[in-house]
């Protein structure tokens, strides 16, 4: 369908102010821009983290909307589950039954047993359709991208149901133009992130990467197109600060006031902060078979995270080889509270940096913390242990 | 005149009640439970029947209640404050179908039958975060009476997002929030919300059902009451002998023996 | 110039104040409890250690603040955290320190020092109460007994009740439970402390702990602490003497204060100016 | 109760000992496969692939029953200290932190020495398998191997054979199969017998039948078994000797005992006065004591959930077929496993199931800590439970591993007020109550 735009508020604002603009969308509880997509007749995809083909929604002229919880209260959410979980599964359910969203489709992958469970609980208290999206576990079997390419068929089916119309073959070409596009912006932000971080603060480049997940890729791109060089030039003082990764964002997100923190004294030059949406590292091929195009890419031009199992990706090896390629001094190996995947992974993580002779803390943090006292105290510690005689 | 007695032994006060056989509270008392918990009760059941200036042998049944319950060691059986909780809540309120009872560890969310049966309840599990501790840790650290509370906290407007639910940790994050400039009022409205939000949470769980009956002593703090209310969305039944409740209900279990009314009787089938 | 420094440590429940001299000996110090005044409290407490090392304030050339409200303080040119102060407080009073654990009434760190008294790794507890002093505290208070009064009780303790930390509050229900099976109240202390030992135990394995160990912080008022971390570390551990174990972070942080003096005292202006440290102020 | 004396004595009480010589038996072979270092597959209970396995004669570690058994003999925390202290968090999986303790401590548990792993092969029937997998092939640096075998994609679309969406799924776990044959070769250096497999599947198939008549016989009053404590006991064999002739042979003689019982009147030795369904995974630190706690006042399990999804779903009744053993493999693996996965689907029905079939009175929902797959949402499948039918039902958590979480107190005090509540409700002749409201 065609809307008007979603999200014209940083049209022809200052740098500043559109950086602002897309923080103010982030935090806001709600979700204006689906609420817009829907009242303009248009219909929503919602897919939990971490992976979603959102070409295959997008062919369909549903807007893929990215759950990734919110720092809310699970007033009603917590009733449905019990005290040893994360938020990110609390508070997603609880956007939906607080109507803070509506979706016309939800989408669930099993990165973890408590995201597989959360489809059915969704099911069981939403009419419309709520499906697991099996993604391959075993991403070493020479069946896997058979399989994968199958079930994309059956996910193309299913989001014709609900967009009412057919979803042809250029349909999803012209989808994975779009898509190729916008990974290409979001890998110049990150160059610069690794080139002058000191231009684009934390909390500011992780703004910009997640508002895609709130508006359609085509207004994403423009925004992006429109920001980058702006970034480029902008007047900032290099401020004296330690050159970090940030890992353990690729499922429930830290609060916008967590990475102000991290930044007040690090640079982030890289992070795995709703990895997802880069998930597929490269141009996904723009002709042929796209559904074939869009497994190949899952398996093969993809990045790492702790709840791909691929013999391929040994996950320490990945995380050093990117706290080498951004040039970072130390790195915060961070896990949501209760996240299974995300804490066991930390003990790989820490036992690895350690052996690479990098500096590293690891720290536990949740999507709807208010009080840093914990955190700073860590950070600050910490970066005066680097920077300090 | 038959009489019968409930002694309920909690972590900080233990309370007792005397009913006569048409369930009326003729007499009932109040003590700190202390390290000697069967002391406690035994205090707390004599001055009950002098101020109801009645004899040991006057009273025929006793049933003992709370965490302490089965160092009541006079007592002729013992039913959990589960069960006495909503028993009494339903004797004071004759509609209540919800009962919410905030206690000094744990808090309670319990459906009953008209007939004062519970049908379902749950309880705080991994701790005693959200219960009303919070309110005396959050009391200590600003050293406020714990009977002022609830008036300070009325006048809050814009509540703090109290993001520590750890009773103990309470006391830090108030005092790092007064740090950073915040209001006492809007802390403690803070404080109050996040309170009544885990419990409305355990409500929620076991359903709410019209009437909801809010029970133990944090039930005299009227900013909880405005609070909770909120959350739970209903109007609340709020009795001045809130912190009787759970003494009411095993007095009245008691005298469910004594009349032989209803058989057979609960407590006795488990003892 | 003057040499005189002054460390200040604010922390959750007592802020304390060390006012180090030009021979690196403590000259003055006091202790005050917190409260919600953060500044005021702070200033009253160096004011009072000034006072004691018989010095005017103004001779006090340079103040390092740190604690949890070292952030909500007026007082102090720099702030640091506790650890970073706590390790070097722990390395003056003991050289060979390597691993430090201090058990506050909330709060639980272990560090690991590298060289130059740098933290090199280090654990704070979750945002837990169990097992922390305030387990210890607030078992004690239930049955009556006074923080001063734990030590005399424990001493008289046979064998150690275990006592399973599910958190602090539910502690009470669980020591109702012991005492109801007739466990004595001292037995029931000793079980306590083995736990909370226990988890310290636990975090400074967690920081890959080596010798020397040094135990700071409120709860090492209880000797027995001391002694059963010995006991469950098979090692040597350095305690600070008296109330010296509540006045480390302080005295750290006024030590920090005068290499910060020396460093500036070098440096050229301009270099001193980049010199203060970046570390963050917190979200008002 | 005492059994009637007569040719019968001895049928009585059977299982249990068989049971825990069985047990004895399969860890004295590990323990010498350990001294001998030979190679040995760790496996899990959610789709073992037992039969396979012993094609190869690969002496098969089940991690999470080891786990289990620290719990059970109380030195749990022993083992979840020292993966603590190596860095684990105290949220994650106790089960996975007792084996990474077992395996730092060189293979030691409490019922002896279990041996390295050659190879492991899992499913993703928990997606925790998957980080304990990668656990060990950092420890080892040997072949991890991930059987994935899709579940359910959403409530009422569960296929079946000849289904082109089953058959999708179904190809998909054979041609995983037929990739981790040839591993499973080079792994034990023993040729792949199809004619063995066949086998193997055969004794399975007898198993299965004769789980599933287990199951059924206890809607005898009394109850033959106690499904939370003698269950346990059956579910590790039934695990253990998976496609062996002897867990076929148990489960036969197992068949007779409950027949027996039943035939007879013999109950367990609870004074049954409440049948009640366990949904969830046993509180393992307490084991004994948190079963008192239920005996004590009268009340039997007669039903778990955990001898459902912890059976590698023996209790569905899938037979293979022998005609065409890998493919026939696969599809029983892709039905036993996702049954598994789908619980939060499908409990529903399950449990209205239950408790018609068994005659149970109420039901007790133990989430825990350490288990995501078994936990989450359990709370909401009560409310949809309790909106179906007016079932009197009690809501605990605690751990099956970590007794840091579990307070005694806590437990028995809730327990006491479920049982007050069904007697009064059976003094009430059960007081009706509208659904649960949302």
């Amino acid at each position: 369908m065609t809307a008007a735009e979603l999200f014209p508020e940083w049209r022809d604002r200052p740098l500043e102010e559109v950086l602002a603009r897309c923080g103010a969308l982030l935090e806001d509880e709600s979700f204006p821009t689906v609420a817009r997509w829907r009242a303009a007749g248009g219909r929503v995809a919602g897919h939990f983290q971490v992976y979603f083909p959102e070409e295959i929604a997008h062919a369909a002229g549903l807007l893929p909307f990215k759950v990734r919880g919110a720092p809310i209260e699970p007033a009603q959410a917590d009733s449905r589950f019990g005290s040893y979980l994360c938020s990110i599964v609390k508070t997603s359910l609880e956007l939906a039954l607080s109507r803070r969203v509506e979706l016309d489709l939800f989408v669930t992958h099993p990165i973890c047993d408590a995201a597989r469970n959360l489809g059915a609980v969704w099911g069981r208290n939403f009419p419309y359709p709520c499906e697991i999206l099996y993604l391959p576990q075993n991403a070493n079997s020479a069946h896997a991208a058979t399989y994968l390419r199958g079930e994309y068929d059956r996910l193309r089916r299913t989001v014709e149901r609900v967009a009412g119309r057919a979803v042809t073959e250029d349909d999803l070409r012209r989808s994975i133009a779009v898509f190729n596009e916008n990974r290409a912006l979001i890998r110049d932000l990150y160059a610069l992130k690794r080139e002058v971080p000191h231009l684009v603060r934390a909390d500011e480049a992780y703004a910009l990467v997640a508002v895609g997940g709130l508006i359609p890729r085509e207004e994403h791109n423009a925004l992006l197109a429109s920001v980058l060089p702006r970034l480029r030039s902008r007047e900032m003082k290099k401020l004296d600060k330690v050159r970090v990764v940030f890992e353990g964002g690729f499922c429930e997100q830290p609060p916008l006031d967590l990475l102000r923190a991290v930044g007040r004294s690090c640079d982030v030059v890289d992070d795995d902060l709703l990895i997802g949406l880069r998930w597929i590292v490269a141009d996904v091929a723009p002709d042929g078979d796209p559904l074939g195009a869009l497994a190949h890419a899952y398996l093969e031009r993809s990045t790492y995270s702790p709840v791909q199992h691929d013999l391929r990706k040994p996950k320490e090896a990945m995380l050093l080889e990117r706290v080498r390629g951004a040039g970072a001094q130390a790195a915060i190996v961070a896990a949501a509270k209760m996240c299974e995947p995300g804490l066991e992974e930390q003990v790989a993580y820490a036992k690895a940096l350690e052996r690479g002779g990098v500096p590293f803390f690891v720290t536990e943090f949740e999507e709807n913390m208010s009080s840093f006292e914990q955190l700073e105290v860590q950070l600050e510690t910490f970066v005066e242990n680097l920077l300090f005689e | 005149m038959a009489y019968a007695a409930g002694v309920d032994v909690g972590s900080t006060q233990t309370k007792a009640v005397i009913v006569d056989e048409r369930r009326r509270i003729v007499a009932r008392s109040l003590t700190m439970t202390g390290a000697n918990v069967t002391r406690a009760a035994e205090e707390a059941f004599a001055e009950a029947l002098r101020s109801g200036n009645l004899e040991d042998e006057e009273v025929e049944y006793v049933v003992g209640t709370g965490y302490g319950r089965y160092k009541v060691t006079f007592g002729n059986t013992q039913v959990t404050e589960i069960s006495c909780h909503g028993r009494g809540a339903v004797q004071m309120f004759p509609r209540t179908r919800t009962v919410v009872d905030m206690g000094g560890q744990d808090t309670k969310a319990i459906r009953v039958a008209p007939t004062g049966e519970i049908q379902d309840f749950c309880m705080n599990d991994k701790c005693a975060a959200g219960t009303g501790r919070f309110l005396g840790a959050a009391a200590a650290a600003l050293d406020i009476p714990l009977d002022a509370l609830g008036a300070t906290a009325l006048r809050g407007e814009k509540a703090v997002k109290i993001s520590t639910t750890c009773t103990v940790f309470a006391e830090s994050e108030v005092l790092a929030w007064l740090g950073r400039g915040k209001k006492i009022e809007d802390i403690l409205l803070g404080v109050h919300q996040s309170i009544a939000g885990r419990s409305a949470g355990l409500a929620r769980r076991v359903g709410i059902e019209a009437e909801v009956t809010f029970t133990g002593g944090v039930a005299k703090n009227a900013a909880m009451v405005e609070t909770l209310t909120r959350a739970i969305g209903a109007p609340l039944n709020v009795s001045e002998e809130s912190h009787y409740m759970g003494a009411l209900g095993a007095a009245l279990f008691a005298l469910d023996h004594v009349l032989g009314a209803r058989e057979p009787a609960p407590a006795r089938e488990i003892a | 110039m003057s040499a005189w420094t002054a460390g200040i440590d604010v922390g959750s429940t007592y802020t304390k104040a060390v006012v180090l001299g030009p021979d690196l000996a403590i000259a003055g110090r006091a202790m005050r409890p917190t409260g919600f005044q953060l500044s005021r409290v702070a200033g009253e407490a160096l004011a009072a250690a000034v006072a004691e090392a018989g010095i005017a304030p103004s001779d006090v050339a340079y103040t390092v603040a740190t604690g949890f409200g070292r952030h909500q303080v007026a007082v102090g040119d720099v702030k640091v955290t506790d650890l970073t102060a706590a390790a070097r407080g722990a390395t003056l009073l003991f050289p060979g320190t390597r691993t430090i654990l201090d058990v506050g009434g909330q709060t639980m760190k272990a560090s690991r020092l590298g060289e130059g008294a740098k933290v090199r790794s280090f654990r704070l507890n979750d945002k837990c109460a169990a097992g922390t002093g305030a387990f210890l505290e607030k078992t004690a208070r239930y049955m009556g007994y006074g923080t001063t009064e734990i030590g005399p009780l424990v001493a008289t303790s046979k064998a150690a009740t275990p006592i399973s930390g599910v958190c602090a509050v539910f502690a009470e229900s669980e020591v109702i439970n012991q005492l109801s099976q007739g466990s004595a109240p001292a037995d029931i202390m000793h079980g306590a402390i083995v736990s909370l030992v226990g988890r310290s135990v636990q975090l400074m394995k967690r920081v890959g702990m080596e010798p020397e160990f040094t135990l700071i912080g409120g709860i090492l008022r209880f000797e027995l602490m001391a002694a059963e971390v010995r006991a469950q570390l098979g090692a040597a551990v350095n305690v600070p003497p008296g109330d010296l174990v509540q006045f480390t972070a302080a005295l750290g942080a006024a030590l920090l204060g005068r290499r910060r003096l020396e460093r500036l005292a070098a440096a050229p202006l301009a270099e001193a100016a980049s010199l203060r440290p970046a570390a963050p102020a917190p979200p008002a | 109760m005492t059994p009637p004396a007569g040719p019968a004595t001895g049928i009585v009480g059977r299982g249990n000992d068989d049971g825990a010589r069985l047990f004895r038996q399969w860890f004295a072979q590990l323990g010498e496969a350990a001294d001998a270092d030979r190679p040995s597959a760790y496996v899990f209970v959610m789709g073992s692939l037992g039969e396979l396995m012993r094609t190869f004669d690969l002496p098969v570690v089940f991690p999470e029953i080891n786990s289990l058994q620290t719990a059970v003999r109380r030195v749990a925390h022993e083992y979840l200290n020292v993966a603590e202290d190596y860095g684990y968090s105290p949220d994650i999986c106790g089960y996975v932190k007792a084996d990474v303790a077992a395996q730092l401590r060189g293979g030691q548990l409490p019922m002896g020495r279990i041996p390295k792993p050659a190879i492991a092969v899992y499913t993703n029937a928990c997606n925790t398998y998957v980080k304990w997998a990668e656990i060990w092939e950092r420890m080892y640096g040997i072949p991890v191997f991930t059987l994935d075998v899709p579940g359910t994609r959403a409530d009422g679309t569960q296929t079946w054979p000849c289904d082109p969406d089953f058959e999708h799924d179904r190809r998909y776990v054979e041609a995983q199969l037929r990739e981790l044959i040839p591993l499973l070769e080079k792994v034990s250096g023993v040729r792949f017998d199809v004619d063995r497999l066949r086998e193997a599947m055969g004794h399975a198939n007898t198993m299965g039948r004769a789980w599933k008549r287990v199951l059924e016989l206890n809607a005898s009053r009394p109850a033959v078994f106690n499904a939370l404590t003698d269950g346990t006991i059956y579910l590790g064999v039934a695990n253990g000797f998976r496609g062996a002739p002897e867990g076929a042979a148990y489960f036969t003689d197992l068949v007779e005992e409950m027949a027996y019982k039943s035939a007879h009147g013999i109950g367990t030795p609870t004074d049954e006065r409440w049948r009640l369904l366990f949904v969830g995974v046993p509180c393992y630190p307490i084991f004994r004591r948190f079963s008192e706690m239920f005996t004590e006042l009268g009340g039997t399990f007669v039903g778990s959930t955990y001898l459902n999804f912890a059976s590698g779903g023996a209790n569905l009744g899938y037979e293979y077929d022998l005609a065409r053993p890998v493919e026939s493999l696969a599809e029983g693996v892709l039905i036993g496993v996702r049954d598994a996965m789908d619980n939060m689907f499908h409990q529903t029905p399950v449990l209205l199931g239950m408790l018609d079939q068994l005659g149970a009175d109420g039901i007790v929902y133990h989430p825990i800590k350490s288990c995501r797959t078994v936990s989450t949402g359990l709370a909401d499948s009560r409310r949809a439970l309790l909106a179906a039918r007016d079932v009197p039902s009690l809501f605990i958590e605690s751990d099956m591993m970590d007794r840091r979480v579990v307070s005694e107190a806590q437990l028995k005090n809730r327990i006491d007020a479920f049982f007050e509540g069904l007697v009064s409700r059976r003094a009430l002749g059960g007081a009706a109550r509208p659904p649960a409201q949302a």
